[in-house]
């Protein structure tokens, strides 16, 4: 992708990341974390991965980003005011996070030589086939088990979620 | 002698803990568990029919790989030393779980037959390993079943006592654990190979510092679960406080795994730091002696006088074995059987009133003898045992004891036969306090008597005391050989203690006595 | 480089267009129809001038109801409620409208248009991913209705946009098994390409279409698509007689318009989808680049321009057909309950879906199609 | 053309910006999108590596974490929810305790 | 050469009977247990004869063995359960079934109104088994089953009235003074098998020892000779653990009868005479012997004096006997001794069995201020006991006199002149308060009060019975020790002589001018007891007054049982129960154990602050971890 449509794109999901965190409103840092993802896949299909871009989009940006989205509503959850107080937690995790980018930029900066740029690729090299090649020989047992792990997770969420009233009936659908 | 004998003892109650708890209701819990507790006893008798008494070596051996990466193999065998404890565990425990069904656990059955069962496999897997790992796995075994037989079922401040029950001994074990891996890395820089094996580890050389280390590593594991003075405290709670299953078993097998892991680890793998300490434990053995009876005499607890009573009985045991001949330490083991059967049977007797009058004051009671002369009877002639009465066990063992004591260090047998006069003291004070004089209390003159169930517990106990006091041949003669064995390596053979140099210090003694003119 | 950016613009504009204008013809249309169905006459009142009539003039209500409802819409006040979260109840219409807009750029309207030696592929953007991106955009739509019902601060508005987005997420994955199945049965994901393969005709007269493939997976699809554009059967977010108008109780004025666009947009979104996958898209039957080949042998040559728009109106015809069918459907079926809905959806399609994707998935491998 | 060494640049700012929102807010819900911003930053990282070496298995595994994301953010939220109805309130330091 | 001979018959009898009675007695009534409980010492008592007598058909110095089984056997140390009958053991033999035959019957009608007869006769049997093993023994170890087991059975019988805490208590006393007497015995043991062992000989048997006693240094014989000699002390009730005997007296009498008087006390005289020729090498010990059974004798004498329980005169008298006998065996007159043992069996169980048939007549009152004038109530009890009664005082020609005689002369001869001059004075002691009890009881005014007067009543033919048989035994029972030149001589001495050794005196000196001696001490302290108690009552009471701190001090039996009680019993308790039990275990040792406890829980306590539980702060660690660990990657990177 060319310099300036990434550093256009980095720009922006930098900006919507710290807007995440920034946002006093949750369901404004939603928006935000939505807009970096959003971002975020447009730059994998950049980089020719344009299965797992879109997947991006479609998983995270559409499906679990609502899920947050309504789980905020359940809560009701309202601008809250600044948060005061606990000023060393605040300072040592703002001084840890600005040393870890620090030390990260440093080790991106002594990136191994092949690294410096891209190898050539085949011209189907995001695609479908291609991923689902890698996912059904090497990655077979580890989909599986991520299979297994998707339906033990919906059943968590469900157990977890499902409030039981005076009746002991589940209830309380939207 | 092959076959896979001693493995099928050891599991079969870990079979049946499993099975118990796949029962419905308690009745049958309870039942199965008793049948399950058979199958071990019966075993065990063949392996004592089956047992070669000329031999001193393990038999029905079985030796397996296990970690072989560590070196640690399964590896297990019974001898002299561990063929009767194993029978005696097997015996105590049917008869407990043949008690406890009759009313003393009231609730939660089956989980409580899970315990005692396990417990039993703790236990008899801790006689028979002959791997240091192994026996330490057993040896911690032991200890989860009865933390919560003490916890859960236990009276009053059981809470208490199961967590000093449990600390004391991890304390100890825990020392020991160090004392194994140190011996173990040192015999694979000696032997080349790592093992946990107990006859390899014979053969590593020690420096007498490295020895004394670690035999005090040992030493203090067992001297804690022995309990010797001054590290007994948790006993007299852990009695008190357990149910009347779980003080039989803690006292009947329990308390003889210390004196035998002295018998088994501490003092073959150190025999020269053994004899040089002997006087220290022989002193301590005796303060215990002295110390268990006098406090045993004053409390007001049958149950706590009976606990006091294992320290003093357990001084004897140690007394003996730190004689380090035959006699002494055939006095042991046979002291060992006699504790366990007689403290046993004490305890269940205890606890049979216990259910009755839901307490243990002896100011409570009087005059019992009215009411309840069976009881009365029974409770007479095991407290005779206990008090080493000859004609009963108790002599048998306490005999052999002092005189292996004395031939080592009259001293110590001088003092220890106080324990004699004040074991007497202190039974009988209790006796006349709980069964004569008149009856004070209304609720006492109307207490039932031994039921039919409670009388067969006692039975066997019974039958033991009398054989064993006056045939202790066949069993005196199969623990020899080990016995023997053991004194080999502690360099003292037997031999040499028959044809003992007379003493300079008894000779001035006996001149002393002389001029009493 | 610089004449590709002018047709890709070019086509992009024509593209939007078509669609809006169809929208906007669609909002009459529906008027008509439903007084069709209904036996009323329907909008007719509206006169450019009040004395049109007078003079005889045909009424020409269809191009007054077009001009007459946007001019009123947009000319009203554009009312925030207090206590609403101003920015995102703007952005709200707009975030819903996009998606919608810009799912289109990958339906193909039809096949290469040579003009000189400029192969333009009539296709707005020529993704060879179109399938994954349509999933992505419709996923993306739920954005806006979820915030215009919240943002408004109203709880029926948040009631409806709280249905819409549970409803649209329901059937999205109806959809997308349905996509899934036709993107097997092709073994592409280019729109175009699929087109490509439903071109041409079995036993010389059948055109291969994919209805015939994939009948269930068009029933998916069809009415997958119609609960995605929330309307009658399925337009519980918006449910009059529920909630006051949905997710847009509190818009008026110019993003009311566009939150009504957006539903048509929507139905001419469903019927393209359905005529790209199951009805040949662009395909004319027995119509080739080359002109006409009748059963029988028959031939008539024709060049690539007629060929083109021949294409282009077929597809277009399609396209109103099928937003005709959704429009039948609205003024014919009742409302669902919103139990009923959901069981549908997840307890009806779901499973419906997914087994025609297995039994897709086994028919390939084992019959080696 | 922007080489694989920016995008690792980028990730590494984003998973920060991540993880001082873990930090610094209380909100519970926020402290767990800011965990989902993490785990894309990993993920721009991964791909942008897997392209750099010109194999797919960074999306592979770009795709798992996805999957896992997923999981964990239904399992995550159901716990929010419930804790939120045991406790009324998703504010990280009230709820320190195991159990209520 | 030993001749086997069933032995385990004498001890099996008792046992079926012990047996009989703890299972079935409760069941079958009083008839079949009163049978089976005498009808099996009978039997024993028949068993001992026979034995006897085939023992008589062998040639002197030889004996009945017979092994049972293997008992203990550790190392080189093995002891068998076996028993050997010579003639030590058959006199033994035959007075304790002999006499337990005549008690037994005697107890049918003693104990006619007890219900709990069954256990009674248990008891009994249990102690004539033991006591048969005792003397059957054939090594120490086996004797030392008797001898405890005896103690046992007094501890049972004397508690047997178990309701009343006092006898209970007495009981618990007894069996505790004997088993400090007992530790002493093993301590004995013990000492014996180190000295042999070092010499390569492990062996507790009687013969053996007899064959390997020169193997033992002298003075180490004195220490086991001293050893053996303090549970003799205990067992025989001579100082100082004589203080459970007059106590026991609480017992049913014709326990005192036959435990406290006729078989178990002279437990001790008998072991070291069986263990004679170990006493023999150690001059020491025998000097102690005699010195303690000197002084014990007289001390108990003038104790009894004053006592006005009928039954504890004649304890403090047993006791004061059994000195006699352990001043025999010191001199070294070991079958003047067991000569003694033998008449004090008779006149002393009958004195008992008389005195408990005055208390079963008197319906249970000891007192003898409570009594007087019972002659005519109780004739065959009357003369029964005179005839006891002139036997003790050793009157010629009743049995006591030949045997007191005999000792008192070997004493002499042996030059003891000190243990023989206490010997003499208390053969007047024994005169005065035998004779006073005498006269107290049956003679002079009757001081019954009235209720309890009419239904005195003498004893059932059960009683009388034994009574007779015992009466003719004190007379006759002494004539087979005539001094020597007289008719058949001291057959008795003869007989015993290969088992005992025979007596060595170190001078001669003529017997009768010694008997006039003994016999005029005897009379002088009989007219004192007639002036006092029979002529003019009123003198004992003004005596009494005059020296009246003598007195109280006797009566009170020299404060020994106080003395006693300050110095050990209080002492043991306080410490066990303030030292040990609060001090020590309390509060030292549970404190240190409960402490690290607390100390460690306080520990976590301050530490655990640390686990906040807020997410933030676990993850805040965890960043600075991580870029800790960076840096360092890092440092190692740039380097």
């Amino acid at each position: 992708m060319p310099l300036w449509l990434f550093i256009f794109l980095a720009a922006l999901s930098i900006i919507a990341a710290a807007g995440l965190i920034l946002q006093r409103h949750p369901v404004h840092s939603l928006l935000a974390l939505v807009l970096t993802l959003i971002v975020i896949g447009i730059l994998f299909i950049g980089l020719g991965a344009t299965t797992v871009g879109f997947l991006q989009m479609i998983v995270y940006a559409g499906a679990i980003m609502i899920l947050f989205l309504f789980v905020i509503w359940l809560l009701n959850l309202q601008t809250q005011p600044l948060e005061g107080g606990r000023l060393a937690l605040k300072f040592l995790g703002a001084l840890g996070s600005a040393a870890l980018i620090a030390e990260l930029l440093v080790f991106v900066l002594h990136l191994p030589a092949p690294l410096g740029h891209n190898q050539p690729v085949a011209i189907d090299y995001g695609s479908i086939a291609r991923l689902a090649q890698g996912l059904f020989t090497s990655y077979l047992v580890a989909f599986e088990v991520t299979s297994i792990l998707l339906l033990v997770g919906v059943v968590g969420a469900v157990a977890l979620a499902r409030r039981t009233t005076a009746e002991g009936a589940p209830g309380g659908s939207p | 002698m092959g076959g896979y004998w001693l493995t099928a003892l050891v599991f079969m109650p870990l079979l049946g803990a499993a099975f118990v708890t796949l029962q419905s209701d308690e009745r049958a819990a309870w039942r199965s568990a008793f049948i399950f507790s058979l199958i071990p006893l019966a075993i065990s008798f063949y392996i004592f029919a089956a047992f070669d008494a000329q031999s001193a070596a393990y038999q029905f051996v079985e030796h397996y790989d296990w970690i072989p990466q560590f070196g640690i193999s399964y590896h297990i065998g019974v001898d002299g030393i561990s063929l009767f404890l194993l029978l005696l565990t097997t015996i105590l425990v049917s008869l407990s779980l043949l008690y406890s069904a009759g009313g003393d656990i009231e609730f939660r059955a089956r989980e409580f037959c899970f315990f005692l069962l396990v417990l039993e496999t703790g236990l008899l897997g801790a006689l028979v390993s002959v791997d240091l790992f192994l026996f330490y796995v057993f040896w911690e075994l032991m200890l989860i079943p009865m933390y919560f037989l003490i916890g859960i079922w236990g009276h009053g401040r059981k809470i208490y006592a199961a967590f000093k029950f449990v600390l004391y001994t991890m304390l100890g074990s825990l020392l020991m654990l160090i004392a194994i891996l140190y011996l173990v890395l040192k015999a694979r820089g000696v032997l080349g190979h790592i093992t946990f094996d107990l006859p390899d580890l014979f053969a590593v050389p020690l420096t007498t510092s490295e020895a004394r280390w670690l035999f005090a590593g040992f030493a203090l594991a067992f001297a804690i679960k022995v309990p010797m003075w001054p590290v007994h405290t948790w006993l007299p709670d852990a009695h008190t406080e357990a149910p009347t299953a779980g003080s039989v078993i803690l006292a009947g097998v329990m308390l003889k795994m210390g004196t035998y892991g002295f018998l088994r680890f501490a003092i073959p793998l150190f025999p020269d730091v053994a004899a040089d300490a002997a006087p220290i434990f022989m002193a301590l053995a005796v303060i215990g002696i002295v110390f268990g009876a006098l406090v045993a005499l004053v409390q007001p607890d049958l149950k706590r006088l009976v606990a006091y009573s294992s320290v003093s009985h357990l001084g004897f045991v140690v007394l003996g074995m730190f004689a380090l001949n035959t006699q002494g330490l055939e006095g042991a083991v046979y002291q060992m059987l006699n504790h366990g059967v007689s403290t046993g049977g004490l305890f269940l007797l205890v606890g049979m009133m216990y259910l009755r009058r839901h307490t243990r004051e002896i100011a409570e009671f009087g005059g019992l003898w009215h009411s309840v002369p069976v009881y009365a009877a029974i409770f007479m002639v095991v407290m005779l045992s206990s008090a080493g009465l000859p004609g009963l066990n108790g002599f048998v063992g306490e005999f052999l004891i002092l005189l292996g004591a004395y031939l080592h260090t009259w001293q110590a047998a001088v003092v220890a036969v106080s324990g004699l006069i004040l074991g007497a003291l202190y039974l009988f004070y209790a006796y006349e306090r709980v069964m004569f004089g008149p009856i004070t209390q209304d609720v006492n003159k109307t207490l039932p008597d031994l039921s039919g169930r409670e009388i067969a517990v006692m039975a066997p106990l019974l039958a033991l005391m009398f054989l064993m006091g006056f045939f202790p041949k066949p069993l005196l003669n199969r623990i020899e050989p080990s016995v023997n064995a053991l004194l080999q390596r502690t360099h003292t053979h037997v031999a040499r203690i028959d044809s003992r140099p007379a003493t300079p210090a008894i000779v001035a003694a006996a001149t002393k006595a002389a001029n009493l003119r | 480089m610089a004449i590709e950016l002018l047709i890709g613009a070019i086509k992009a504009i024509i593209v939007l267009l078509m669609v809006l204008q169809l929208s906007a013809i669609l909002l009459w249309f529906e008027r008509k129809g439903s007084a069709l169905i209904q036996d009323r006459i329907g909008a007719n009142r509206a006169a450019i001038t009040g004395f049109g009539r007078r003079l005889g003039m045909p009424n020409l209500g269809f191009v007054n109801t077009l001009m007459a409802d946007p001019l009123k819409l947009f000319t009203k006040e554009d009312f925030v409620p207090a206590g609403a979260d101003k920015f995102l109840h703007a952005l709200a219409p707009f975030l819903a409208m996009f998606p919608v807009l810009i799912t289109f750029a990958v339906v193909p309207f039809g096949d290469v248009l040579i003009i000189g030696d400029q192969h333009i592929n009539l296709q707005a953007a020529n993704l060879n991913v179109a399938a994954l991106y349509i999933l992505a955009t419709i996923g993306l739509g739920v954005y806006g209705v979820a915030l215009g019902g919240w943002a408004s601060n109203n709880r029926w508005a948040l009631l409806g946009g709280i249905r819409a987005t549970a409803q649209m997420i329901s059937y999205e994955l109806a959809m997308g098994l349905a996509i899934v199945s036709m993107v097997m049965t092709y073994g592409t994901l280019d729109l175009q390409a699929m087109c490509h393969a439903q071109s041409g005709v079995w036993f010389g007269w059948l055109p291969r279409w994919g209805i015939f493939v994939q009948p269930i997976a068009f029933l998916l699809l069809l009415t997958a698509g119609m609960a995605e554009s929330k309307r009658v059967p399925f337009d519980l977010p918006e449910g009059e007689s529920e909630l006051i108008a949905g997710y847009f109780t509190e818009y008026s004025g110019g993003k009311q318009a566009v939150f009504m666009l957006i539903d048509f947009a929507e139905i001419v979104l469903v019927s393209a989808l359905v005529t790209t996958f199951f009805f040949g898209g662009w395909n004319f039957p027995w119509l080739y680049p080359d002109g006409f080949h009748l059963p029988g042998g028959a031939h008539l040559g024709l060049p690539n321009v007629a060929v083109a728009i021949i294409e282009v109106i077929t597809f277009t015809v399609k396209v109103v057909a099928f937003c005709w069918l959704q429009i039948l459907a609205r003024w014919t079926l009742p409302r669902f309950r919103y139990d009923q809905l959901m069981r549908l959806g997840w307890k009806g399609l779901l499973p419906v879906g997914l087994a025609n994707v297995v039994v897709t998935a086994c028919v390939i491998v084992f019959a080696g199609v | 053309m922007a080489p694989p060494s920016y995008f690792m640049g980028l990730s590494a700012i984003l998973f920060c910006i991540g993880v001082a929102g873990v930090l610094l807010r209380r909100n519970i819900i926020i402290i767990f999108m800011s965990i989902e911003l993490m785990l894309n930053a990993v993920n721009l990282a991964f791909v942008a590596l897997s392209r750099a070496w010109g194999s797919v298995d960074g999306q592979a595994i770009v795709f798992f974490v996805m999957t896992v994301a997923a999981a964990e953010a239904a399992v995550g939220l159901g716990i929010i929810l419930s804790i939120y109805r045991n406790r009324e309130t998703v504010n990280a330091d009230e709820i320190n305790l195991m159990r209520w | 050469m030993v001749a086997t001979f069933p032995l385990g018959l004498i001890l099996l009898f008792p046992a079926l009977g012990l047996i009989f009675n703890l299972f079935l007695g409760r069941r079958v009534g009083r008839a079949a247990v009163n049978t089976v409980g005498s009808g099996v010492i009978g039997a024993a008592f028949v068993v001992g004869v026979i034995a006897f007598v085939q023992l008589l058909s062998m040639p002197a110095g030889e004996a009945l063995s017979s092994t049972l089984w293997p008992w203990i056997e550790a190392g080189s140390f093995k002891i068998d359960v076996a028993l050997r009958f010579d003639a030590l053991t058959a006199v033994m033999v035959l007075v304790v079934s002999g006499v337990g035959t005549l008690i037994h019957i005697y107890s049918t009608g003693y104990m006619a109104e007890d219900e709990d007869y069954a256990r009674f006769f248990t008891y009994m049997n249990l102690f004539v088994l033991s006591m048969l093993t005792l003397v059957l023994a054939d090594n120490v170890l086996l004797m030392f089953v008797g001898w405890e087991g005896v103690g046992l059975c007094s501890y049972l019988l004397i508690s047997f009235w178990y309701t009343n805490s006092q006898f209970a208590y007495n009981g618990r006393k007894a069996f505790i003074v004997n088993r400090i007497g007992d530790a002493g015995f093993v301590l004995g043991m013990l000492t014996i098998v180190w000295a042999l062992s070092s010499r390569g000989v492990w062996t507790l048997n009687f013969v053996e020892l007899h064959r390997n006693i020169g193997l033992i240094a002298p003075a180490t014989a004195t220490l086991i000779g001293v050893l053996l000699f303090i549970g003799a002390t205990g067992k025989s009730a001579q100082i100082p653990l004589y203080v459970w005997l007059p106590d026991a007296m609480v017992g049913p009498t014709p326990v005192s009868a036959l435990i406290h008087a006729a078989t178990m006390v002279t437990a001790g005289v008998y072991m070291i005479a069986r263990l004679h020729f170990l006493y023999e090498v150690t001059p020491e010990a025998m000097e102690l012997v005699a010195m303690v059974g000197g002084v014990t004798c007289f001390f108990a004498a003038t104790i009894a004096i004053t006592q006005p329980d009928i039954k504890r005169v004649l304890a403090y008298s047993t006791i004061s006997q059994l000195g006699y006998m352990f001043v025999a065996v010191g001199v070294g007159a070991f079958s003047a001794g067991i000569f003694h043992l033998m008449t004090h069996a008779f006149f002393k169980a009958l004195l008992f069995l008389c005195a408990g048939s005055v208390i079963h007549g008197m319906s249970g009152e000891q007192d003898m201020n409570k009594m007087g004038g019972l002659a005519k109530k109780m004739p065959i009890t009357c003369v029964t006991m005179w005839i006891a009664t002139l036997a003790i005082t050793a009157i010629p020609p009743f049995a006591g006199f030949f045997s007191k005689d005999l000792i008192l002369s070997d004493a002499y001869t042996s030059g003891h002149w000190f243990v023989d001059l206490l010997g003499l004075v208390t053969a007047g002691l024994t005169g005065l308060y035998m004779f006073r009890l005498m006269f107290m009881t049956f003679h002079g005014i009757s001081r019954v009060d009235e209720k309890a007067a009419h239904h005195v009543h003498e004893s059932p033919r059960a009683m009388t019975i034994p009574l007779m048989v015992l009466a003719v035994l004190s007379v006759v029972g002494g004539w087979v020790g005539l001094p020597d030149g007289i008719a058949w001589g001291n057959a008795f001495a003869r007989f015993l002589t290969p088992a005992v050794g025979i007596f060595k005196p170190s001078f001669g000196a003529s017997e009768l001018m010694l008997s006039a001696e003994s016999v005029s001490t005897t009379l002088i302290g009989v007219a004192i007891a007639y002036i006092f108690y029979l002529r003019s009552p009123g003198l004992a009471t003004v005596m009494a007054w005059r020296v009246k701190a003598l007195y109280q001090l006797l009566l009170e039996k020299y404060y020994i049982d106080q003395i006693y009680d300050v110095l050990v019993s209080r002492p043991l308790f306080f410490i066990a129960q303030y030292v040990l039990f609060r001090g020590i275990d309390h509060y030292t040792i549970d404190g240190v154990v409960d402490g690290a406890g607390l100390t460690v829980e306080a520990g976590g306590e301050t530490v655990r602050r640390v686990e906040t539980g807020n997410v933030q702060h676990y993850a805040l660690v965890y960043l600075l971890g991580a870029v800790a660990i960076a840096a360092f990657y890092l440092y190692r990177v740039l380097r």
